[in-house]
């Protein structure tokens, strides 16, 4: 049993904090602030330098370019990033990028593995669909073999990198007669394909989101990943390959009201010395102290060779629910001035306890809901039968 | 006699008001107001008069139709449900208080449609307290000049009239607060609507030795605040009505979605866990309405309403805000878009449950009403 | 819209208050602490008096002796008696005796109704069994017809009021071959019928509790309730009488609660002026009043003539969930202190507050649990459909 | 290097520990302690000390079998699991303390099994905060004369050696706390077992006149608050794993129940409304293992560990009533009878949680920590 760092991971974690440091100016730290997940040129060119200098690659395999590090170091890269919230490459590099190295074809690892490392390539995520949110396996989009190529119809929804990315890891249906988890599959489409075209969703918490049409787009067979009919398997691979997640994003929040409460007087002392306002925080610390637990619980599952399944879900779940508590904190401990938003000039933080307040609920419901995130903790974690 | 439940008359209003608000203020009207710099719309405004909405609780001498607080609260319910953003609450609030004070000339104008009052209470403190009031008011020959700062003033860049607390004494003790009437465009008013999540339209109202007339002094001098407690809470008993009916609003519009919505075939609606969610947030909105209503009644009924009130402001915003980010969640992505109606209540139950006092504010009010 | 009771109902209310004051005796307060539902001698005698004077009829119609009230003062009566934890005639005089005036024979009216109102008769609500809970109508016990006696086999559990009543309200099958719900039947069982055993079953909350064998217990034909197999439907509307709650029990256990922190001095000043305290307090106060109100709705609804379906569900999860609550703010307040029992004589309160921790799960699940509640509402209430 | 798994050795003390207490700790047993005026029992005491338990976190340089407090939380949190009330955490972390004094005599008597230490910290005022020791420890010619009250001192009634703190200093600071060993049997002490919720024997001591030896001193005079901070920490880091193991233990019998109980045809277990509740009951098992293992590894380390203590012993605390009662509402009326065996849980869980100091002491410790 043991909770601390090894020398070397430790030294790791400082050179992760000195490029930080040597990099995030007062530009990019306003950039990020502003587009959140919706990376802005700045953010851009944060990832392509991230690329060139190999920080992107830290966990691939060194045959694919990557450093080989573990999980732990990949964690501990995440973590730091994700205090700053920086991008980090998200899905490209940690679901569809290793997914294409297990099944994609050796052209397609040619072609898009070293342009995915140097940040030149990134992937929007093509799953959801207007009809097919949680029930993912009962998506319309059609893709139909014609010849050499496919040719694509329909329409996904909350795509939210697509403005940004340059291609479309799309899931689609290729055989209508199977039964819905058996036939799909997974295609990349460039996003500027003909036929493509991204609508703009602008969302309560601010963050940029998209539809993505697709009408006769038509692309080389060669685009399929691995085999016709097997998508649902990749995307469940490509899931385990997520399972890394940071606390640290949400412990920045904390941070941000503990500031407010240290700086601001009320009745002639800081509220960080009021009775009520230092429970409160300290339970958030707490907290986000076990987030941080069950989020080192799955980078050492993942470095062990397993697969942290249950435990992901546990703390998606505990993350997206104390996001949401220390959103309702700041409103009992700021009062109105909780509802001051960043465009305000009196708005404390820069109104980031109020961005959050509109965009908690993002993280309850996005990347499978908290009621399915139940479900498998009962089902597969507890062995409880399905209903 | 116990009557919880509305009259005749009561229910045609309700209804009425539904339809009306349906038809002429839909969330593609809202959505306009809210980018508007007024925050309100005059031309619904001006409805809602014609409809005989503002002379609801003013008694027929002064040309009111003899309705009840308890009339304006209905309506309040219906304005919550349809998240409609307007300075009725606290115009009604305000002029009840102004009728109490003999100004008939100005409660006329209210009725006709034609004139905005708001209170001007909360400054850089927000807490309803009364040590919380520094606006200087500085006796002068001609009245008073009034300095400092109004923070989280709704509808205070748009009314014609505030009324507005502040301290003309020395010192003296907390309660020595004076109101004081002071026109929206007076000069030295220098007035900046705030950006809230909820959209609704908060101002920041800086006085630089602003000139008030001493005919404009609401009460007497020194002598404002249980004049000043009375309107906060006719307008925090209203505001609790306002939010019941978004609570409301919310449940139903969230049963109705999770009746239509299919997934693993089926809809959500036969999910027990949907179930469940939507249940708990029944109960809170029975409870925040029960509350709400019982506020307005003691108001109406001119009990001090500090327990009741406060009761019924802490529970109904916490309802409110319960309902919004379940029913989010239950909606899923949809009810995130900004093109979605849901995304209305959700940001404007935030600024509803800290506004005029927020949840925990209410409970110390309860607890002094309850000598603890 | 109005909340103020009428002149009448004030008057009553204050004669309520001045038999409560009249009666309650040092000894039977003691009693009615350490007894709590299982009603000891003096509670036994209290029940008589009432019954001598009046008090238990108050509801019930002219016809069968009793004062033709309406459902607030009714409820009024409830309230008082229920503040000060008094026995009130239960289930007896509001669910059995109702339902034998509705649908029992004219023998049986003559037999059991004049009694129940002097307080001589007492049903136990024989209804629950090992293997049907929630599940009610699964019930196994039998009732088979043998000439002119019905003979009962089987099992009853949870039967609180065993151990002190007179006769059983029992739900057995009589036809085990229809659907579930259409077999059943009511018979009233003397509880000192050969062949009956009453188990005592100690429970977590020192509440008394047993279980009721019976073993080819032979009672008159004349004993069925109504008409044969019609069992389920005299439930359901014995259930529509009990729609009637008082919220006063919870209310003294905030009150006692509120006693302690005005009268312990920590840092040198009340608890009930520390801030935290004085909020969760306030909090607390704020929902007791809300079940005040959804008490009041109740009652208002009968006095109306509706029966409060839904409404008495949400009561019932509002009351047993503030309980919990009520007992979680006693464990942060009252730190260790809260968990001496009664019989320590360093325990504040009379360990009153202990005791509800003991206690509060009991009104999360009978009566129906709270899950089967929350069905109600979902269903009935707000129309969504059975899963 | 992070290794949050048990090695193999400790996988084999698990399962022996487990089969152990499965065997000679039913809950008949427990039922027969909790009856008992000694409040545990010697001939289990004695076993857990011929299986080594008591030798497991000392030095084998003072006949121990040179393991870890890791070790010793292990067997905490199998003991919770067991429910099984026992001086096991409260003798293992004053032992370390006395280990740390010196006392090597007092040391091998423990091993031995012979020997049962607990730390006497609370008082009338039960924070775990230097304020409230108030006992006194008057200097004489032989050593301390010692007065005053402790009270919620688990198995205060029962242990042979009791680790006092008191003042012995005029006045002076908060934190000039001085600590003291006292016979369990010495003259001038009376000892009263309390009636709490859980059962446990927390007990209350009276102390007039006692007289203490000046050898008797732990550590030095008026220095005492260290060494008692880090004897808490270490004692409440293994309750909060004893906690953690209860909490497990809980969740797996209301898991295995709802598979079995079938109602409306299906079994309970296939009910979305009791996965959701059995989900969240394991997220909160799951955290509160974490926090308490981490807690006993920062005590191990020797590290301060006032805020990974603090918090492994609020999130245990609340995770082990969460589960409680949430195991009691899915078994419905049989988790509420005293012949089975969930009551055990139920309650002991409240009193954990209040002991050693309250969640909210631990919070405020946490505040401290993070210098708020």
């Amino acid at each position: 049993m043991d909770f601390s760092l090894t020398p070397e991971q430790e030294s790791f974690q400082k050179q992760v904090r000195q490029f930080i440091h040597e990099h995030l100016t007062p530009e990019l730290r306003a950039e990020v602030e502003r587009e959140q997940y919706a990376i802005g040129p700045l953010g851009k060119q944060f990832v392509r330098l991230m690329g060139q200098q190999g920080w992107l690659g830290i966990g691939w395999p060194r045959e694919y370019g990557g450093q080989g590090r573990g999980a732990i170091d990949q964690w501990l890269f995440l973590e730091e990033m994700a205090l700053e919230n920086l991008p980090t490459g998200g899905l490209t590099l940690n679901s569809a990028g290793p997914t294409l190295m297990r099944v994609g074809s050796e052209r397609q690892k040619q072609e898009y593995l070293p342009r995915i490392l140097t940040g030149e390539i990134e992937f929007a995520i093509g799953y959801t669909e207007p009809n097919a949110g949680s029930d993912l396996a009962s998506l319309q989009t059609r893709a139909v073999r014609e010849g050499d190529s496919y040719v694509i119809n329909g329409q996904k929804i909350y795509t939210s990198a697509a403005h940004h990315s340059t291609h479309i890891w799309l899931l689609a249906r290729t055989d209508p007669k199977a039964a819905k988890h058996r036939g799909l599959s997974i295609f990349i489409v460039p996003i500027d394909a003909p036929g493509v075209t991204v609508r703009p969703l602008a969302t309560m918490g601010s963050e940029r989101s998209n539809e993505v049409f697709f009408e006769d787009v038509r692309i080389p067979a060669g685009n399929l990943v691995g085999e016709e009919n097997r998508g649902w398997y990749y995307v469940t691979m490509a899931l385990d390959f997520e399972r890394l997640m940071a606390h640290n994003r949400t412990r920045r929040y904390l941070e941000h009201l503990m500031d407010y409460a240290r700086s601001t007087v009320v009745d002639g002392c800081p509220l960080s010395r009021h009775p009520r306002v230092r429970i409160a925080l300290a339970r958030l610390a707490v907290e986000v102290e076990v987030l941080r637990l069950f989020s080192l619980r799955s980078a050492w599952m993942i470095e062990c060779g397993q697969v942290p399944n249950v435990e992901a879900s546990v703390f998606k779940i505990f993350m997206s629910e104390l996001n949401q508590r220390i959103a309702v904190a700041a409103q009992d401990i700021m009062g109105p001035y909780a509802t001051l938003r960043a465009e305000d000039p009196a708005a404390p933080i820069e109104g980031r306890l109020e961005k959050l307040y509109r965009s908690f609920p993002l993280y309850k419901f996005a990347g499978g809901t908290n009621e399915v995130m139940r479900n498998i903790i009962a089902q597969r974690g507890l062995g409880m039968p399905r209903g | 006699m116990i009557d919880l439940g509305w009259s005749e008359a009561q229910t045609m209003l309700r209804d009425s008001a539904r339809g009306f608000l349906a038809k002429e203020a839909p969330k593609s009207v809202i959505r306009r107001i809210e980018s508007d710099p007024l925050g309100y719309s005059p031309a619904l405004w001006r409805q809602m008069a014609a409809l005989g909405w503002l002379a609801m609780p003013f008694p027929e001498s002064v040309g009111g139709v003899g309705g009840s607080l308890i009339d304006a609260g209905l309506l309040a319910e219906e304005l919550g449900r349809a998240c409609l953003p307007s300075p009725y609450i606290h115009t009604v609030a305000a002029g009840l208080t102004l009728l109490e004070a003999g100004r008939t000339d100005l409660v006329a104008k209210i009725i006709a449609g034609d004139l905005i009052v708001v209170p001007a209470f909360s400054e850089a403190d927000p807490r309803p307290i009364p040590s919380a009031v520094k606006l200087a008011m500085t006796p002068v020959s001609d009245g008073y000049r009034l300095s400092g700062l109004k923070r989280f003033v709704e509808y205070g860049d748009a009314a014609h009239l505030l009324l507005c607390s502040g301290r003309a004494g020395q010192a003296g003790s907390d309660d020595a607060v004076t109101l004081m009437l002071v026109a929206g465009d007076a000069p030295g008013l220098a007035r900046r609507r705030l950006a809230t999540t909820g959209g609704d339209p908060a101002a920041e109202l800086g006085f630089e030795s602003v000139l008030a007339a001493a005919g404009d002094l609401v009460g007497e001098r020194d002598r404002g605040w249980p004049i000043m407690e009375r309107t906060f809470n006719r307008l925090c008993a209203l505001r609790a009505a306002e939010m019941a009916g978004g609570t409301r609003q919310v449940l139903e519009m969230t049963v109705e979605y999770t009746k239509m919505r299919v997934q693993f075939g089926r809809a959500l609606a036969t999910f027990q866990a949907v179930q469940h969610i939507c249940a708990d947030m029944a109960i809170m909105a029975d409870g925040a309405e029960l509350a709400a209503r019982q506020a307005v009644w003691a108001m109406d009924r001119g009990l001090g309403g500090n327990f009741e009130v406060g009761a019924a402001k802490a529970f109904a915003g916490q309802a409110y805000t319960f309902a919004v980010s379940n029913a989010v969640q239950l909606h899923g992505g949809i009810g995130y878009m900004e093109e979605y109606d849901l995304q209305f209540y959700y940001r404007r139950a935030r600024s509803e449950e800290v506004m005029m006092g927020t949840n925990e504010d209410h409970l110390e009010r309860v607890a002094r009403a309850l000598g603890l």
